[in-house]
């Protein structure tokens, strides 16, 4: 039987993994709105992110904290690039969707393929940027990992920043209409693209971060860039239609969980079919989401 | 003095000649109507002013002289030409407060605030919303607010397309009243494109016939101030 | 008179936004209806909920007197309704005379197999049906475009070869949305000529259109429709004359 | 003159492909070639599902997989004649196209493409955790070759019977293309609601294609299972997927030839690139991405498209009547055919 603790341990454990799945999540949904496309390329950054933060601590010997910041630093200009190097040539010579999707499903199995020539398949250890994460946290009697504590702390840190920026400053504002209509928002003089290129970089960077988050767990290794990790954060996105990015934070929460417990009730090797099945069921029932309070209209 | 000036405008949108070799000036301190019945051409012609669609060369459109082809959208709006779209396009997501403020983009914070403040005085139907969304205000009360975004913007001039669209007749001429308070404690200029031609007529000083995407009339409002010959513009009888 | 198309308290509401409210609109066999009515009256919105575009909020419409509410839109045109679009739609990758032979679909009774193997049945039948589009086309006088794109052609010819696509069903009823808009002046001389001859091969036709005088010309009878509602109807030279239409279009008495 | 000049090259390449297998030496390139020829039968099904009927699949390996696996397991496992496994494995694909067709029916290609990502992911953990059936990630062995008079298939005349059912694909392909189901297709791809007014119904549209492109995606699977005689479920894994619809891209979606110049030239081209460098061998998977990203956003046509510009110039049609800017789309000999059958 499944007691208490237990299931509070398991609670918190798909949690706060479920948050970091709504951070890449929110790459999808800032990245969907702004120019209406899925950059699956962005799938590979949270692999990108983990690799830069090994490379400068272990490799250039640069200090843990000053490494993750570097390696997220370089994951926003990456978004940037994307931005001025695939979209915007793609677009330019009248490619459409499908041209744009497969020039970053290429672009990840590039990354995907650099990482495994240079580094080797095999997962490296991830340096202790948030200590020993075999460590215990005690709350209320019930023991958590550390790791664990840090995700959530980290994630709502950053849910309260977006929060501020896209509802209290004047660029989220700017960033919220043109998100709602991009003709409009060209009409009150608001520089469109500024707000599609701070989309670009905000997207990425969200998944850089939420790839050091999952650092503790899955350790340096290309799994974190291969399909299964990301295709979650699709499916956190896809619980929020897409549009809302309070959604796909609690889509991912909601998702995290039920991969948690059903590795605990039914089998691991069936814990990613979960997330596939939901892509799959919530477009097909109800393509609009089923966490959207952003009732954004056809 | 030309404020705006349009010489030789022509412009296809969707495989149709809306624009054909089309001249129009407004004044500063004008109000301008473009009136004429619907796919006449009327919001083509505020679209290729506010530089949402491209002309075809050989034309020119000018604000203080300075010209506005190929200008994005954004940087003609930051000049001071605030255009209020068809259906009024506010922002459904954003609160009222919200929808005010992007507007401003333009001018500084401080600015922004009595801007908004002076808004929130003319249309008190709005300064009880403030932080409702936008998306849940009546059709009239989002009218309003497209105009009140024009008005935060502090611009020298507003285009406005077809402000009765889809209003009833007594919150049509809510708007209009408003619209001639405004001009007449501000002295703003304004073009107003419009099929609603009884009440844009006793607003404005000139006026401009658009039909089949040519100018056919253009003069003093008195040329057509005859109820009979703004029934033939609608129901025209020669082609 | 026979009735062809009925309406019965027909109504669309988007969101919170009342596009049409309790349409009653009847088209009889053989005569040319107009609906017209300012910007966002819901003319269009009418046209879209015959033709199985739009699913109606409530209300019901009958063909033929049979209730074809509900019915899919390839469904409705299969019953017998064609129709045409306000901005023009065809398929820009088929060639003229292929965008009417997409119409043509269920004159084919080919398999796949036979599709796949090229039989006699099969290419008697693409031979077959390819002189009936040529016919049409001859009909609306495009039939020297038949091999080009439709965006090769000039705004009226695109307009006419939509008409055929259209016509390509053997429709009983004709839906047109703004057919002349747009039109240059030599076009539109086409467009009204294209117009009076299918009328007099008895086409039934409902049609949307902002240029009074095309309504003046080819329509029977007229319905005018304000804030998604029936404001008069009748001959146009009455209706030219109500004051509640011209109050719709030019605005009412009030004075600032 | 240009006749003689046509019929005389259509006759030397026609030549050369037969021939090739005969005077080809290393064993090594024309097992890679025939791996080219099935990618060309996948590839060739994501042209008829994209590029004629504008709808995405980003799960195509999991097709791929079902025709596989169920040809493997029915051949070893069950006894089943091998000609009758693969008609099994392609049935059972085609009802997977079915199923995943359902989706199309109201979801926007962008979202659909989620679904289909989705059905891949499905079926390859199927793979990996039905293991008693498919042998999970040790692979699946001992699959039996196909057999003629008695005698195990050599690489020749693999060759040949892949190259014959390329040649049957892109035929039926032409003939469906010039039919009303194909402009159907084309119908409902430029324009839904327009294809609906015309009385196509868009949903039995995009079952066909969905179950056109599932059965040759389901038959390139069972021929592969027989041709290499083990599985394992490295070659369904989503990535895979992706580089299917890269080769239609790069071969020209809207090609009718696009899957097999893309199917053979993205199987051959990392591969000769592999060969002559010591060390290469970890980074030619590399430059395989790179160049299908650089063809992605310079030549968003794709090979097939130039090469019928090329040999357009070559015979230079007179009278061509699709000179415009969207002429690439449709078939180039369609316009003037029609033409000429009715004269």
């Amino acid at each position: 039987m499944l007691g208490l603790t237990d299931f509070i341990q398991n609670l918190v454990a798909g949690v706060s993994v479920g948050l970091t799945y709504g951070l890449m999540g929110l790459g999808v949904v800032f990245l969907w709105q702004s120019i209406n496309r899925i950059n699956f390329a962005n799938i590979s950054s949270a692999m990108l992110s983990v690799y830069l933060f090994f490379l400068f601590h272990t490799w250039l010997g640069l200090s843990m904290l000053l490494s993750a910041v570097l390696a997220i630093v370089l994951v926003a200009v990456y978004g940037l690039g994307l931005r001025y190097l695939l979209y915007e040539p793609i677009t330019k010579r009248g490619g459409a969707r499908l041209e744009f999707v497969v020039a970053t499903l290429m672009l990840t199995v590039f990354w995907l393929t650099l990482i495994i020539a240079m580094f080797g398949g095999m997962p490296r250890r991830f340096p202790p940027l948030f200590g020993d994460a075999t460590q215990f946290v005690r709350f209320f009697g019930v023991g958590v990992r550390a790791i664990y504590f840090y995700m959530i702390v980290v994630v709502a840190v950053l849910m309260t920043l977006l929060h501020v920026i896209l509802r209290k400053t004047l660029m989220g504002k700017m960033l919220r209409a043109t998100a709602q209509s991009k003709e409009t928002a060209q009409l009150m003089g608001i520089n469109v693209n500024l707000t599609a290129n701070l989309a670009f970089v905000m997207s990425t960077t969200v998944v850089g971060v939420a790839g050091l988050l999952l650092g503790p767990i899955y350790f340096v290794s290309p799994v974190l860039g291969g399909g299964a990790i990301g295709i979650k954060g699709f499916a956190a996105a896809v619980m929020g239609g897409l549009v809302d990015p309070y959604g796909a934070i609690l889509g991912g929460v909601v998702l995290g969980a039920l991969e948690n417990f059903s590795t605990l009730f039914i089998s691991s090797a069936y814990r990613d079919v979960i997330s596939f099945a939901v892509i799959a069921v919530v477009l097909v029932w109800k393509p609009t989401g089923i966490f959207n309070w952003t009732s954004k209209k056809e | 003095m030309k404020l705006l000036s349009i010489e030789n405008i022509s412009a296809t949108y969707g495989g149709i000649h809306a624009l054909r070799a089309v001249n129009l000036h407004v004044d500063s301190g004008e109000v301008v109507s473009v009136l004429g019945p619907n796919g006449a051409g009327k919001s083509t012609l505020l679209r290729v002013i506010s530089g949402l669609v491209k002309p075809e060369p050989g034309g020119v459109v000018s604000f203080h002289g300075r010209s506005l082809i190929g200008v994005e959208p954004y940087k003609i709006a930051r000049q001071g030409i605030a255009h209020v779209p068809e259906g009024r396009q506010i922002f459904p997501d954003l609160s009222v407060d919200e929808n005010l403020e992007v507007a401003g983009v333009r001018i500084d914070a401080g600015k922004r605030k009595t801007k908004t403040a002076e808004v929130y005085e003319l249309f008190t139907e709005l300064a009880t919303r403030k932080k409702q969304i936008a998306g849940s205000l009546s059709g009239g009360e989002q009218q309003m607010l497209a105009i009140g975004r024009a008005l935060v913007s502090d611009c020298e001039l507003i285009m406005i397309d077809e402000p009765s669209m889809g209003l009833a007749p007594v919150i049509v001429m809510r708007i209009f009243t408003t619209l001639r308070d405004i001009m007449e404690s501000k002295g703003l200029t304004l073009l107003i494109v419009e099929q609603n031609a009884r009440l844009s007529l006793q607003l404005s000083d000139r006026v401009y016939v658009l039909s089949q995407g040519e100018i056919t009339l253009d003069g003093p409002v008195d040329l057509i101030k005859e109820d009979e010959e703004m029934r033939e513009l609608y129901f025209a009888t020669e082609k | 008179m026979q009735v062809l198309l009925e309406t019965k308290g027909l109504t669309k509401q988007f969101g919170g936004i009342i596009a049409n409210k309790n349409i009653n609109l009847t088209v009889n066999k053989g005569t040319t209806t107009g609906l017209i009515g300012p910007n966002g009256s819901g003319k269009t919105t009418l046209i879209n909920q015959v033709s199985g575009e739009l699913p109606a909020t409530s209300g019901r419409t009958f063909f033929k007197g049979e209730d074809i509410t509900g019915y899919s839109a390839n469904k409705i045109a299969r019953s017998g309704i064609g129709r045409t679009f306000q901005r023009i739609r065809l398929f820009h990758r088929l060639t003229v005379v292929e965008n009417v032979l997409v119409a043509r679909r269920h004159f084919f009774s080919a398999n796949v197999l036979d599709i796949v193997l090229n039989t006699r049945r099969n290419r008697r039948e693409e031979r077959e049906q390819l002189e009936h589009a040529m016919t049409l086309l001859q009909r609306l006088g495009i039939e020297s475009e038949a091999g080009k794109l439709p965006t090769a052609l000039p705004y009226g010819k695109r307009r006419a070869l939509e008409i055929a696509r259209a016509l390509a069903l053997e429709p009983e009823l004709l839906l047109l949305d703004e057919p002349a808009a747009g039109m240059a002046k030599e076009e539109y001389a086409d467009i009204v000529r294209i117009m009076e001859r299918l009328k007099e091969q008895g086409i039934t036709m409902l049609l949307v259109e902002h240029t009074m005088e095309f309504i003046r010309r080819v329509v029977d009878w007229v319905y005018v429709l304000n804030f998604g509602e029936v404001i008069s109807q009748g001959v146009f030279g009455d209706v030219e004359q109500d004051e509640n239409v011209i109050k719709a279009y030019l605005g009412g008495d009030e004075t600032l | 003159m240009r006749k003689r000049l046509k019929l005389v090259m259509i006759l030397v390449f026609l030549g050369a492909v037969l021939y090739y297998p005969l005077m080809e030496e290393n064993e090594y390139r024309l097992f890679v070639m025939n791996r080219g020829l099935i990618h060309a039968i996948l590839a060739s099904g994501l042209v008829f599902l994209t590029g004629f009927a504008g709808q995405i699949s980003l799960g195509q390996a999991g097709f791929y997989a079902i025709g596989a696996y169920t040809s493997a397991i029915l051949s070893t496992s069950y006894g089943v004649p091998i000609p009758l496994s693969i008609i099994v494995g392609v049935i059972f694909s085609v009802v997977a196209g079915l199923v995943v067709s359902v989706p199309s029916f109201n979801l926007k290609a962008f979202f659909l493409s989620l679904v289909t990502i989705a059905f891949g992911l499905i079926v390859h953990r199927l793979i990996v955790n039905l293991q008693p059936l498919t042998g999970g990630t040790n692979g699946f062995f001992g699959i039996p070759p196909m057999r003629w008079a008695g005698s195990m298939f050599t690489s020749n005349m693999h060759y040949y019977l892949f190259l014959g059912i390329l040649a049957a694909t892109v035929v039926s392909m032409y003939h469906i293309k010039r039919s009303y189901l194909g402009r159907a297709m084309f119908a409902i791809n430029d324009d839904e609601t327009a294809a609906e007014s015309c009385g196509i119904s868009a949903r039995k549209a995009k079952v066909f294609a969905f179950a056109f492109s599932g059965a040759l995606a389901g038959l390139a699977g069972a021929l592969y299972a027989h041709f290499a005689g083990f599985l394992t479920p490295e070659p369904f894994v989503f990535f895979e997927s992706s580089r299917f619809v890269g080769m239609a891209v790069v071969g020209g979606l809207r090609h009718l030839w696009g899957g097999v110049i893309g199917g053979i030239g993205l199987t051959l081209l990392p591969e000769t690139l592999r060969l002559p460098y010591a060390g290469w061998e970890n980074y030619y998977l590399l430059l395989a991405s790179t160049i299908t990203i650089l063809f992605v956003v310079f030549l968003p046509r794709g090979l097939g498209d130039l090469a019928s510009k090329a040999l357009d110039r070559l015979w230079k049609v007179e009278g061509a009547t699709k000179t415009l800017k969207d002429a690439t789309v449709v078939d180039d000999s369609e316009a003037g055919a029609d033409d000429a059958s009715l004269t």
